[in-house]
């Protein structure tokens, strides 16, 4: 077990520094730099000249990145250029809030997600199922401006009862935040539910339909213990990889959601920082996403090690 | 408790909403009494299992009861409530299905499975009772029990809350014949201590023999036959029950068309020489290592052997034995780490499949055992036989000719042949190379015993006019001995002995060996 | 014009008065760079917040009248080329500094310093020199004659800080205005509260607080959910969604912001101004705005940048006229209309939708337009002024300065790179006439010369609309330059 | 592990239990008639959108691009059934137009991506080895990629050509094919008709277009498939957010960006295009999940 995570654990490290260093890479070759974009129309050469060699954009590349590394390895994420401010400040309340944002939204789908999927894959052909999971399909389907446009012309226009946008600042409190969540976060939720029901319905389905299951009911196990005992752990696997994924999703694949309802998380910024050129934000960013990811899935894997003895074993499927 | 233990009235069941033209089961009429024996016996299809489920009131997934009822225990299953229905379940009467290796929930321990039938805390005793070493073995996650462990713990889940009724569906199916053996002495032994009324479904016949004393045969959902074991071996009434018994191959009976091993066409001409073959495998799919579960194992420890040119050289061993593991490495599936394996000519068979050239490849061909597998579900017959070859239509056609089949099969794909069909099919695709040494890998196991039967005497009939040097590996000593000149004796990846057919049969030069006939012979 | 300007001292009376209920007034900003500062010198200053912290000499009212702000008299000699200004007494910084001519003097130099090369000195470039004169009385001298110079001193980003605080004023602004600053975050909310000491009068709401909202729909949806009381523009297409007036008041306000599309002279087919005139008279000026603006949304324009509501404005007439363009192409050596590349970038609101209508309304006369879309972030940096044909953008400026600004042949933002000796001759002599009336007919002829050879192309105006919650009392329909902060109260 | 009973390791017993669908009596029995209806109401809608997609020029609608000053933000009338936005367009030729972009980009993406999603998983399955874990390695950290993150920096930065975009798509929504592919080949490899094919003396490409192709085709066509949904709502989205497709091009993601300021004036410019997506990604997702699009049984 051990050995499986430094293993796991080595190459995730392993796989981020070469991302970190391709993204930082593949950012810097595209055209356009922070400077173009802070002068804007105000941009002469003296004054372009001055504010790269103010920012050490003027450098050869490969020492940019020498530099970025050094940084990153003292916990440095470099500097935005377009906020005037460390990268890592500007990321900070972004994080706490994307982290709220995306704690509302699991807490209001993912229980019930599997719950209701697990209550409709065990009567997959009953009518109430299939509707349930016709209309999941739908939510799955429709695009997030979609879902958030009707959410917010039914919540905060016809029934105006949540706020239609956030105007609070990135760094208020949580409790001034908190009011500003629920759109977002119900929208959010009501995607994100739409996929891990359907994947915790389809799931339980096959489960249930294995034998052991069958040979539990066979020797009398009661049915609350066969789908709490030998369906639900059985089904969960498949289900928390991805609760994983769209987790990951909620921290840092949000950019729709917060462009719509204005929420100052993580997805609003990377909008912002990709229209500003602002390098290292970006690349920030982009390996905060990836992080996340891997996190995320190594998260899942050990849950999914402790719910099934034979892959801890290392018989099953890696 | 007197009077019937089970009594089923008139059952019709069929698919939900195909009405009693598809019927699975129609009009059955069955009493068991309390405290006696019933061995169900037919083939694959035939109806058997779900008749042993609608024992317990559970008709099975997607089927519906047309007509009938079932009373198991007094109570009419199908007219009671759910709740009470499941309340009978492992009281007053327990079902242990087929698939051993997928009836236990994989991710509880043993203990944990009897807690979930409130049985917890006596988990040690019942395990006991099944002749396991319940303090050992309770902690134990199914994955690591072996097949015969799982039926023993399926066996004391069943039995734990002290069921009047027992319902076992191919209890030994998936086991060792020695396995097997065990299993059904315990039955005997349990049925007769408590008094059990028992009921066993299975394909094999000698199965039933072992633990039943009175025999229901069914056949496309009806039964055909209802009789005392006695009166069944003795006098068969139903032609469908002549055919199970003939086809049921006995130990030392030889088969139709084959001669006494003295007058067999065999000559001492060797064909292929293993010396010292030792074969170390990693566990997984295919050969292919995959970090996940690098398990070596040595699969066959210097093995030496010689095939004569237009022998049958019968192979048997029990699972893990290298019997198939031989075949692998000949036809080059698999590499030899030691020792050397060359065809009589000096080619190397030691030359794994992708470097072999096509000269070679043809001289060795494989039926492999399970035809689902072995044929591509995509092609027709055509592109399988003819794929690789200058064969035209004729050509396919005789071959089908000489495995009994008819030339329209051509355009067929393996999802529309029955089992016989298919492994036939494959017989072909081996023959249409023209091999020296064709090798058969428990090509009859996956089959009905009547379409076994078929196939077998089919094989024969190439063998005699064909000439072709076989290896036949079984598990099964009957068959194996029924066609074989001469028989190796494998047993964990060690050959015990090789020997004249008639020889080994007679003066085994093993106890291991011994111990197999001695099973074979119950 | 010799006139001696001079105005009374300003209702000083007011001071005190209502307190305690004050309201907060929440005011929509929208999409924040991130850049912003504080300094209203900078090309990144933080607009409208610079106008609730810091204060001008000179304001303007609503007819862009100069009124005094921190300027009490301002007076010229003779030739105009010299200005005495005399400045407001016992005025404070939010500090408690007082705000003396020295203040003003460093004010003034950092607007007209070279080295920092602030937008504002595009605008107050003519001052060569600011000196005190006494504490507070301050001299300004000019390269050249200036009759306007008030109304110039009256931009809205001529504002005073205090003496040396060039490095602190862009995150800790210290000023004479209605508002302090109290929390500044531009991508944020930022929080201002009132100044109580001001000397037009304590401010009528207790607070003001600007959250960003980067998303235009975003903003309007905030306010009409009532979560901000006022955004100080709006797209003229979403007035009516504050059509109840019971909720919301809307305001109209003409103002000079323009767009155009301008053709660089020095590229291939723009040099020729029968080419250039044909892509200009073939649009239709009216429908355009309308489209694009929104009905009523802008005043249309005849390739001036002179707004309606200047003096100096020329109101010609430029209908569309296919056939005309069409001959004028041909002419050209265009006979079968002409394919053309015009650059464009959501960068600002109605560039991308100008070019849309644009290219609709010219198929007529065989001008197949190509629409390219360009990022938004390098747009000024490398679109504009560079490709052959590109949307731009101006906001107000007064007659003599737009037109020096972008068309004289030496400016450095002469987008379309015509280089006219007649026309800087009419400009400078326009500028130096000081008879007003003369003046005025001056200006009027350089617009009407630019008619006929500009490759600009100025289709309107916009009118800003302006909309805000039916509580907000006090704020006046006028452009930025002429709101009173201090005056709005939220009911 | 040490008492367990000598298992023969050539038996190619999944220790996973294998769920068998095809062995769902219930399925088979209750299903094809409904399965059926959805199948062709799906289909219907997919063809329908297809086909609009390329007949729609010989429709007899206004230009979509064609803009009327007097009628802005306009309602249903006689001359705009589904009334106009706000440059005067008629909304219903713009909808009906909007998905050429999307069908287009996402269809010559999907294909790409399909392509090498089915060349490097096959190669990843077949080499094995290194090869394999490179291959894989790579495919999961462009899994981990926020993938719209990637699409608006290349979009931004490189350009929003279709070309971009396309390939950009490409590459970002290929690893779960191959990710699939190389396990459906996997799983075919370690049959025994792939040794049975090898006993004949097939190489290895011939086994993978022969033998492994069509017994994996069943499922990597409705992966595809379902990568061709999120393909359209990334591109939607993309162009949502202002770096997809250029003005005035009809497009339903920049529809909608467009329409939504104004929706309590019209709602019928920012209703129909969404109609529209929806109903598409909606049709795609109900053949993947009511079809067998199984393996030949």
């Amino acid at each position: 077990m051990t050995g499986y995570v430094l293993r796991r654990a080595a190459l995730s490290v392993g796989v981020f520094v070469v991302m970190a260093v391709l993204t930082y890479l593949g950012v810097a070759a595209l055209p356009g730099d922070a400077c173009t974009a802070l002068l804007g129309r105000f941009a002469t050469t003296e004054k372009l000249a001055q504010c790269r060699a103010d920012n050490g954009l003027d450098a050869p590349v490969l020492q940019q990145l020498g530099d970025w590394v050094a940084g990153l390895l003292r916990g440095d994420l470099g500097y935005s250029v377009k906020r005037g401010a460390p990268v890592g400040e500007l990321m900070a309340p972004r994080i706490r809030n994307a982290m709220l944002l995306a704690g509302v939204a699991s807490l209001l789908a993912f229980p019930a997600a599997i719950a209701v999927g697990l209550a409709t894959g065990r009567r997959e052909q009953s009518k109430v199922s299939r509707t349930v999971d016709t209309a999941a399909l739908v939510a799955m389907t429709l695009p997030e401006f979609v879902t958030a446009s009707v959410l917010w012309l039914v919540l905060s226009v016809w029934l105006p009862i949540l706020p239609a946008v956030t105007v609070v600042s990135s760094d208020d409190s949580i409790i001034d935040l908190l009011p500003n969540v629920w759109l977002p976060a119900i929208t959010l939720a009501v995607l994100v539910f739409a996929h891990v029901m359907r994947s915790m319905r389809a799931s339980v389905s096959a489960t249930s339909r294995r034998p052991f299951a069958d040979a539990a009911r066979l020797r009398g196990v009661a049915e609350a213990t066969v789908v709490r005992r030998h369906i639900l752990p059985a089904a969960l696997p498949p289900t928390v990889n991805v609760v994983a994924v769209t987790a990951a999703w909620l921290l840092t694949g949000t950019f729709v959601v917060e462009v719509v309802f204005n929420y100052p998380g993580l997805g609003r910024l990377a909008v912002d920082a990709i229209a500003d050129r602002d390098t290292d934000l970006i690349v920030a960013l982009t390996l905060l996403g990836l992080a996340v990811y891997i996190t995320a899935s190594f998260l899942a894997d050990a849950v999914i090690r402790l719910l099934d003895p034979r892959v801890r074993a290392g018989v099953g499927r890696s | 408790m007197s009077g019937p233990a089970i009594e089923v009235e008139g059952l019709t069941i069929a698919p939900c909403g195909a009405g009693v033209g598809g019927a699975v089961l129609r009009d059955i009429g069955l009493r068991v009494e309390a405290g006696t024996r019933l061995g169900v016996v037919g083939e694959s299809g035939s109806g058997k299992s779900t008749l042993l489920r609608a024992m317990v009131g559970n008709c099975g997934r997607g089927l519906e009861v047309v007509a009938g009822s079932a009373r198991t225990a007094g109570h009419d299953l199908f007219a009671l409530p759910d709740g009470d229905r499941r309340a009978l379940l492992g009281t007053a009467v327990a079902l242990v299905p087929q698939s051993v290796g997928l009836s236990l929930t994989p991710h509880l321990t043993v203990e944990a499975q009897f807690r979930d039938v409130g049985m917890g805390d006596r988990t040690s005793e019942l395990l006991d009772e099944v002749g396991l070493r319940g303090e050992s073995m309770r902690s134990r996650y199914p994955h690591e029990l072996s097949g015969g462990e799982q039926q023993r713990v399926l066996l004391a889940l069943g039995l734990a809350r002290d069921p009047g009724v027992l319902l076992l569906d191919e209890p030994t199916s998936a086991l060792d014949v020695g396995v097997a053996d065990g299993i059904l002495r315990l039955l005997e032994q349990t049925q007769e201590r408590r008094g059990l009324t028992l009921v066993v479904v299975s394909h094999d016949l000698g199965v039933i023999e072992r633990v039943a004393t009175r025999v229901v045969v069914t056949r496309s959902g009806a039964i055909v036959e209802d009789e005392s074991l006695e009166q069944l071996m003795r006098s068969p009434r139903h032609p469908y029950t002549r055919a199970l018994l003939d086809a049921a191959p006995s130990l030392g009976q030889r088969h139709a068309r084959r001669g006494n091993e003295g007058d067999s066409i065999a000559s001492t001409e060797q064909v292929v020489r293993a010396d010292a073959l030792t074969v170390v495998r990693t566990s997984a799919e295919g050969g292919r290592a995959r970090r996940a579960s690098w398990r070596s194992t040595t699969a066959l420890d210097g093995v030496t052997i010689e095939i004569r040119r237009g022998e049958i050289l019968g192979v048997i061993g029990e699972s893990g034995s290298g019997k198939s593991t031989l075949l692998k490495t000949m036809c080059g599936v698999l590499t030899p780490a030691s020792g050397t394996l060359a065809m009589s000519d000096g080619a190397n068979l030691a030359t794994p499949l992708r470097k072999r050239p096509s000269h070679l490849l043809r001289r060795i061909q494989m039926v492999m055992q399970n035809p689902d597998d072995s044929l591509n579900p995509a092609h027709t017959v055509r592109r399988i036989l003819q794929a690789g070859t200058s064969h035209d239509d004729d050509a396919s056609a005789a071959l089908l000719a000489a495995v009994h089949l008819e030339r329209s099969l051509l355009d067929r794909r393996p999802g529309s042949l029955s089992g016989g069909e298919k492994q036939r099919v494959a017989i072909a695709r081996a023959l249409a190379r023209d091999p020296e040494v064709l090798l058969l890998d428990e090509i009859t196991s996956a089959l009905d015993v009547t379409v076994q039967a078929a196939v077998i005497a089919t094989l024969v009939e190439l063998h005699e006019r064909l000439g072709t040097t076989m290896v036949f590996v079984s598990h099964d000593l009957a068959v194996v001995s029924s066609i074989a000149d001469r028989i190796a004796v494998l047993r964990n990846g060690r050959l015990l002995e090789v020997a004249d057919t008639a020889r080994l049969l007679e003066h085994p030069g093993d106890e291991y060996t011994a111990s197999l006939l001695a099973l074979a012979r119950r | 014009m010799a006139a001696v300007l001079i105005v009374g001292a300003a209702l000083a009376g007011c001071g005190g008065g209502d307190s305690g209920t004050k309201g907060v007034l929440r005011v929509a900003y929208f999409a924040a760079s991130g850049a912003e500062t504080m300094d209203p010198y900078d090309g990144n200053r933080f607009w409208p917040t610079i106008n609730m912290v810091f204060d001008r000499l000179i304001g303007v009212d609503k007819d862009f009248t100069p009124i005094p702000e921190l300027a009490t008299t301002w007076e010229p000699n003779a030739d105009l080329t010299e200005w005495t200004i005399t400045l407001r007494d016992e005025v404070t910084f939010h500090d408690g500094s007082t705000f003396d001519s020295a203040d003003a003097v460093y004010s003034i130099d950092r607007m007209i310093d070279p080295e920092f090369d602030s937008p504002v000195r595009a605008v107050l470039g003519i001052i060569t020199k600011a000196e005190a004169i006494d504490p507070l009385t301050v001299k300004l001298t000019l390269a050249s004659g200036e009759a306007d110079l008030p109304v110039l001193l009256a931009d809205y980003r001529a504002l005073m800080t205090p003496e040396g605080s060039q490095d602190t004023v862009g995150t800790n602004p210290i000023g004479t205005g209605p508002f302090k600053m109290e929390k500044l975050d531009a991508q944020g909310t930022t929080v201002l509260v009132a100044n109580e000491q001001y000397f037009f009068g304590a401010p009528k709401v207790a607070r003001i607080e600007m959250p960003n909202i980067a998303d235009a729909a975003a903003a309007t949806q905030a306010l009409s959910a009532g979560q901000v009381d006022l955004m100080l523009t709006i797209d003229a297409k979403s007035e009516a969604l504050f059509g109840d007036s019971s909720k919301f008041t809307v305001q109209r306000i003409t103002s000079g912001d323009w767009n155009a599309i301008d053709f660089r002279v020095d590229q291939k087919p723009y040099d020729d101004p029968k080419v250039r005139k044909a892509l200009r008279i073939a649009a239709d000026r009216q429908a355009l705005t309308d489209l694009v603006l929104g009905p009523g949304g802008g005043v249309p324009a005849c390739d001036t940048p002179v707004w309606s509501g200047d003096p100096y404005r020329w109101d010609g007439d430029c209908p569309q006229d296919i056939e005309g363009a069409k001959q004028l192409l041909a002419e050209a050596g265009y006979p079968d209309g002409i394919d053309i590349e015009i650059f464009t970038s959501d960068v600002e609101e109605h560039m991308v939708e100008l070019v849309e209508a644009y290219q609709e309304q010219v198929k007529a006369a065989g001008i197949r337009v190509t629409l390219t879309m360009t990022d938004a972030s390098a747009y000024w940096d490398n679109v504009w002024m560079l490709e052959p044909a590109f949307v731009d953008s101006w906001g107000q400026r007064p007659a003599a300065q737009v037109l020096n600004e972008v068309f004289r042949s030496t400016a450095t933002w002469n987008p379309t790179g015509l280089a006219d000796p007649e026309l800087d001759a009419m400009l400078d002599d326009a500028r130096s006439t000081l008879d007003a009336a003369q003046r005025t007919e001056k200006y009027r002829a350089v617009q009407e010369y630019l008619f006929e050879n500009t490759a600009s192309f100025v289709p309107y105006h916009k009118t800003l609309v302006r909309a805000m919650s039916a509580n907000v009392k006090g704020l006046e329909p006028v452009v930025i330059d002429a709101v009173r902060w201090e005056k709005i109260e939220v009911g | 592990m040490s008492t367990v009973d000598p298992v023969d390791p050539v038996d190619p017993v999944d220790p996973v239990d294998p769920v068998d669908p095809v062995d769902d009596i219930d399925a088979r029995a209750t299903a094809p008639r409904r399965r059926r209806r959805w199948l062709s109401v799906g289909a219907a809608v997919v063809a329908g959108h297809v086909l609009l997609a390329l007949f729609v020029p010989l429709l007899p609608l206004q230009a979509p691009t064609a803009q009327d000053a007097t009628a802005v933000l306009q309602g249903s009338s006689g001359a705009h059934w589904l009334g106009t936005d706000d440059l005067g367009r008629d909304v219903l030729s713009r909808t009906l137009w909007g998905g050429r972009p999307s069908i287009g980009i996402a269809f010559g993406a999907v294909l790409l991506a399909a392509l090498l999603g089915v060349l490097i998983g096959a190669a990843a399955a077949l080499a094995g080895g290194w090869l394999d874990d490179v291959l894989m390695r790579v495919n999961d950290v462009l899994l981990a990629l926020p993938s719209l993150l990637v699409l608006m920096l290349m979009a931004s930065f490189v350009g929003r050509q279709p070309v971009v975009l396309t390939l950009t798509l490409a590459v970002m929504y290929a690893p779960p094919i191959a990710r699939l592919v190389r396990g459906a080949t996997l799983g075919v490899l370690g049959r025994d008709f792939v040794v049975a094919a090898r006993l004949r003396g097939a190489g290895s490409g011939e086994i993978v277009v022969r033998e492994v192709l069509p017994n994996i085709r069943g499922v990597v066509i409705t992966e595809v498939a379902m990568q061709f949904s999120w393909i359209l709502l990334a591109f939607s989205s993309l162009s949502f957010l202002g770096l997809g497709t250029t003005p005035p091009t009809p497009e339903w993601g920049l529809m909608v960006a467009g329409a939504r300021t104004y929706i309590t004036i019209n709602a019928l410019p920012l209703v129909a295009p969404m109609v529209m997506l929806a109903s598409l990604v909606l049709a795609v997702n109900s053949l993947i999940d009511r079809s067998a699009l199984g393996e030949p049984s």
